[in-house]
């Protein structure tokens, strides 16, 4: 049976067809969903993507995280649907609270694109079990609001609980507290982050590795670790 | 405006009122009018023009949207053709952008333009808002724009004010061009004292259709409807128009118009996919963008390309500031909106469209075969004009050029009269100073503040020397696209300056393994009206054009920005070429880097 | 018209670079007697009709709810503007 | 610690998209009392010492020049805090 990723299109979403294609490379069958409906359409896993949802004039993903499908999303997160949240995506879970913190103007004020370096900190995830333990992965960043804060004891829980899923190496691109690239929540089934998995899916078409330019595909993992949990369950 | 004042009612100027006094005196001198142009528009009337038709010739006459003293000069590129170059050209110069078919049923549509005098002013805004206008000008042909270039001039890279310049030029085209979701493939970054007051910011987009997709702006079917939509109709970039205004309101009328302009790129996202969607669903007969002139252009452009008559009621233009008089909302350069045509029957489809991408929409009035442009407010007539006169029989001018007298002497003065290194480490010295020039250093700064993997189909950007997009996910199909200029050259010797940035271009996009396909361009000058501004425009125009000959790709479309100067000081002859080539699998590309260890290394050419 | 002003801050425990690099500006300049900038947002609501109680109330929940962000900023206060204080809507 | 407050609102003759955006969202939640909206900024500077007037001056200049861009935005108030309307400094 395939499996079925929904992928939420909000006014203002830009991966979100990027997302659908990584769906779909990692064999699984991308649904669109529409952000004014209450309508998951039965799906089993779904997607948050990139973008400027509304703008994100108010606080990035502040007015998304009010939409009426998010109120479906809310509910099937809490319900155990694995959820990834992608940049904007992440900031919608965090404005929607399935994720702790806030994320903040970057600390030198302009829009970053690099490669960036990651180290996954938890497989212990819908979306990263495909990883292993301390593996570094490279995927494209690009956000101007991408720096992770919270007060120290949210900080010091999420670090005891395991709680930190992805943490940013060698550059810390955004001023994020504690290097926080991206997080799980504590069953598993939602995950944030900033960098974007899905423009990292297609060879020729990622991030430089030391093999061939433009040759990365570690952001393929996220997507068919979730295949896997999905089958499995 | 607050409730207390209220605003004075304005008078409107009815085309009766205008019959009825031919001599009251208008401002025409100030709105940029000659008096022999003004005299022009009396006859082409038979009467003085009312307030309102004044102000839609003054914009659409004004050299920045009639080409008046360009159009002689630019006919070469349609005329300097020969079949090889036709071959692929399914849309030439005139229309919002040249469409070339690049196979497969696939075509690409792409043009330059400037933002160089609001880019001043207000550095975020101004480029931000160039971006998306010429992002609308991709989407008014039925395509969708899949990426956006940046041609960038600056002053001294250390005048203090490079640095009010720079990073807002730089982040407002990042913020817009992002939020559009459109990666940004490449451009250039130069620095020159030329460029101090006056900075170029050319933007470029580039966008991808179908064949059958094709849609051209203009208003046919008697009994079609008009209709606008997108964002509001603000106060923007109407300067000039608060002459009129003053003039039509007796006093208290307002004052503040602001002559910036502020983007939305969210709102213009969503016209975007809202216009994709109108497409898809065949719901329009014509589009047209709504960018300098605002509606006095849409409704004089559509009108001319089409049935050649429309009547439109401007009471029904949704106004963000409801002070706004008629003369003001004609002139409005509020950004992301756009003027589409409808079938009656289709109306209600169309508005639904709309409404699933919550864009405000309004229906302005019809197609009609009378020949005559006339628009309605407050139930008087306040426009009735042959929409030709408006938009495409302006004034055209064969203005006097002259050869500079000091060009000999600038071109005898060569790097031949420089003392040589005497020894290696002085050469050594010569060589760091060259390439610790601002004009050779990483424009990285520069570039990571854009996205270039948003869409997923980017196979070349910076820093390779021209930027690829896959348009076919399926077969690979790919379009390359480089932009060049150098100003510097085009001072010695415009004919081969211009010359020199296309074969660059051409270069950088045959080298990524595209063959060459199309040009557009964007012509940075100084005011016409100086005679060595002119002939160094003619001579950098003929060289384009024969250039292209002699490539045998055609210009399918670009931009004339003129009075770019400080003072009577213009900037050096600034001709932005923007080549287009076609591969037919992205795998196959070239990046500029070297891949592996081992390689060899060639110089080719002489 | 009348309207309400809704201020929100950064909670002051938490990082704000913005202000930081504003503050850092400042230094720049030569002003030291400004130690600390901290950067948040100014809204004005702008009301057809009267501002009564209930509105006022709906306005400090939209606030708490929509204008801010609990966990990251402070609803500094939430007023009708005396009109030295607002700009005037178009 | 004394504050001056610095309030900065987009001018009303231009559009203020963020504004327009959180107008949208109030309008989507049902508030229809609330017909527009424009988003500004508020700076606080944290003053150590006494502000007299010779730094409310400077903060004045501050506020023209650097805190606000003149082409799109009005200083609507410059003005020292009383306590209320101040979120506490660390
Ligand atoms: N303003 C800009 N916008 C986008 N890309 C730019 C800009 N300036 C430079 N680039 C990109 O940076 C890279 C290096 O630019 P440049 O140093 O001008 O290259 P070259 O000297 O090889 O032409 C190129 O890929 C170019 O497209």
């Amino acid at each position: 049976m395939t499996v079925r990723v929904g992928v939420v299109t909000f006014p203002g979403s830009l991966d979100d067809r990027d997302a659908m294609r990584a769906v779909r490379l990692a064999g699984a069958e991308p649904v669109a969903l529409w952000h004014g409906e209450h309508d998951l359409k039965g799906v089993d896993a779904i997607v948050l993507p990139g973008g400027f949802s509304y703008g994100d004039y108010l606080r990035a993903g502040a007015i998304a995280a009010r939409s009426p499908i998010m109120a479906e999303v809310i509910d099937a997160a809490n319900g155990g649907m694995p959820v990834l949240g992608i940049c904007n995506g992440f900031q919608i879970l965090v404005e929607a609270h399935l994720l702790p913190g806030g994320l903040i103007r970057n600390d030198h004020g302009d829009f970053i694109r690099r490669d960036q370096k990651l180290r996954v900190e938890s497989t212990d995830s819908a979306w990263t079990n495909g990883f292993t333990a301390g593996q570094e992965i490279v995927i494209p960043l690009k956000n101007g609001e991408g720096g992770y804060i919270a007060d120290d004891a949210t900080l010091d829980r999420l670090e005891g609980e395991g709680l930190v899923a992805f943490r940013y190496v060698d550059v810390n691109p955004n001023g994020s507290l504690r290097d926080i690239a991206g997080l799980r929540n504590e069953r598993g089934n939602v995950v944030g982050l900033m960098p974007h998995p899905e423009h990292a899916v297609e060879a020729g078409f990622g991030p430089d590795t030391d093999l061939a330019m433009r040759s990365g595909t570690d952001g393929l993992t996220f997507f068919t670790s979730v295949l896997k949990q999905s089958v499995l369950n | 405006m607050s409730d207390a004042v209220a605003p004075a009612i304005p008078q409107p100027d009815t085309v009766d009122n205008a019959i009825a006094t031919p001599d009251k005196h208008q401002p025409y001198d100030a709105l940029g009018l000659k008096a022999d142009e003004y005299q022009q528009i009396r006859e082409i009337l038979g009467r003085r023009p009312t307030s309102g038709e004044l102000a839609m010739y003054s914009v659409m006459w004004s050299e920045h949207c009639s080409y008046k003293s360009s159009k002689v000069h630019l006919r070469q590129f349609g005329q300097k053709v020969s079949d090889e170059m036709r071959e692929h050209l399914m849309v030439g110069m005139g229309e919002n952008a040249g469409v070339v078919d690049i196979g497969e049923g696939w075509a690409v549509t792409f043009k330059i333009e400037s933002h160089n005098h609001p880019s001043y002013i207000e550095p975020f805004q101004g480029a931000a808002t160039g971006v998306g206008g010429i992002v609308r000008d991709i989407i008014s042909m039925g395509a969708r724009p899949v990426a956006v270039m940046d041609a960038l001039r600056f002053g001294a890279i250390d005048h203090p004010d490079t640095a009010r310049v720079l990073p807002g030029v730089v982040s407002g085209i990042s913020f817009y061009g992002n939020c559009l979701g459109l990666p940004n493939i490449g451009g250039e970054t130069w620095f020159d004292p030329v460029y101090q007051a006056n900075p170029l910011v050319n933007a470029l987009a580039v966008g991808a259709l179908r064949h059958e997709d094709l849609h051209l702006a203009n208003a046919r079917g008697v009994g079609n409807k008009v209709v606008l939509f997108g964002a509001r109709t603000g106060g923007d970039g109407i300067g000039g128009a608060s002459i009129l205004a003053s003039d039509t309101f007796s006093e208290g009328g307002p004052t503040k118009r602001p002559a910036v302009q502020v983007g939305d790129p969210f709102a213009e996202k969503v016209l975007i996919e809202c216009c994709l969607e109108l497409y898809r669903e065949g719901l329009v007969e014509g589009i047209q963008d709504l960018g300098a002139a605002g509606i006095s252009c849409a409704t004089s452009e559509l009108a001319s390309n089409g049935d050649g008559g429309m009547v439109i009621d401007l009471d029904a233009v949704l106004l963000r500031d409801p002070s706004l008089t008629a003369e003001e909302i004609l002139m409005s350069e509020s950004q992301e909106r756009m003027m589409a045509v409808v079938e009656p029957s289709k109306l209600d489809a169309f508005l639904a469209v709309t409404a699933k991408w919550d864009v405000e929409t309004s229906v302005l009035g019809e197609v009609t075969d009378t020949g005559r442009l006339v628009i309605h407010w407050r139930g008087e007539k306040i426009v009735d004009v042959d929409p030709r006169t408006v938009a495409v029989d302006g004034p055209v001018y064969n203005r006097p050029m002259q050869r500079p007298e000091w060009l000999d002497a600038l071109n005898a003065d060569s790097a031949r009269a420089l003392p040589r290194a005497s020894d290696d480490s002085e050469l050594r010295a010569q060589a760091l100073r060259v390439l610790g020039g601002p004009n050779q250093a990483d424009a990285s700064l520069i570039t990571n503040q854009y996205d270039y993997y948003v869409i997923g189909n980017t196979a070349l950007a910076m820093p390779d020397d021209a930027g690829m997009i896959r348009i076919d996910e399926e077969s690979g199909l790919g379009v390359a696209l480089a932009t060049d200029a150098n100003g510097r050259y085009c001072q010695l010797d415009p004919y081969a300056g211009a010359q020199l940035a296309l074969a660059e271009a051409y270069r950088n996009v045959a080298a990524t393994g595209a063959n060459p396909r199309a040009v557009s361009d964007c012509l940075n000058f100084g005011s016409p009206e100086n005679p060595e501004v002119m002939w160094q425009f003619a001579r950098a125009v003929e060289g384009l054009a024969d250039g292209c000959l002699e490539l045998g790709i055609p210009v399918t479309g670009g931009n004339v920005s003129f009075y770019n100067q400080t003072g009577d000081v213009p900037i050096h002859p600034t001709p932005v070429v923007a080549v287009m080539g076609v591969i037919d699998h992205v795998d196959r590309r070239l990046p500029s880097g070297w891949q592996d260890e081992g390689e060899n290394l060639y110089l080719l050419g002489v | 018209m009348p309207t309400i002003v809704v201020e929100v801050m950064p909670k002051a425990e938490l990082l704000d670079p913005a202000g930081k690099a504003v503050a850092g500006a400042i230094h720049r300049l030569g002003e030291n007697r400004i130690t600390d900038v901290r950067l948040g947002k100014r809204f004005e609501l702008h009301v057809d009709g009267e501002v009564d109680d209930a509105l006022l109330d709906t306005a400090r929940q939209l606030a708490a709810d929509l204008l801010s962000n609990g966990v990251i900023e402070d609803v500094v206060s939430v007023h009708v503007a005396d009109d030295a204080h607002a700009s005037t809507g178009a």
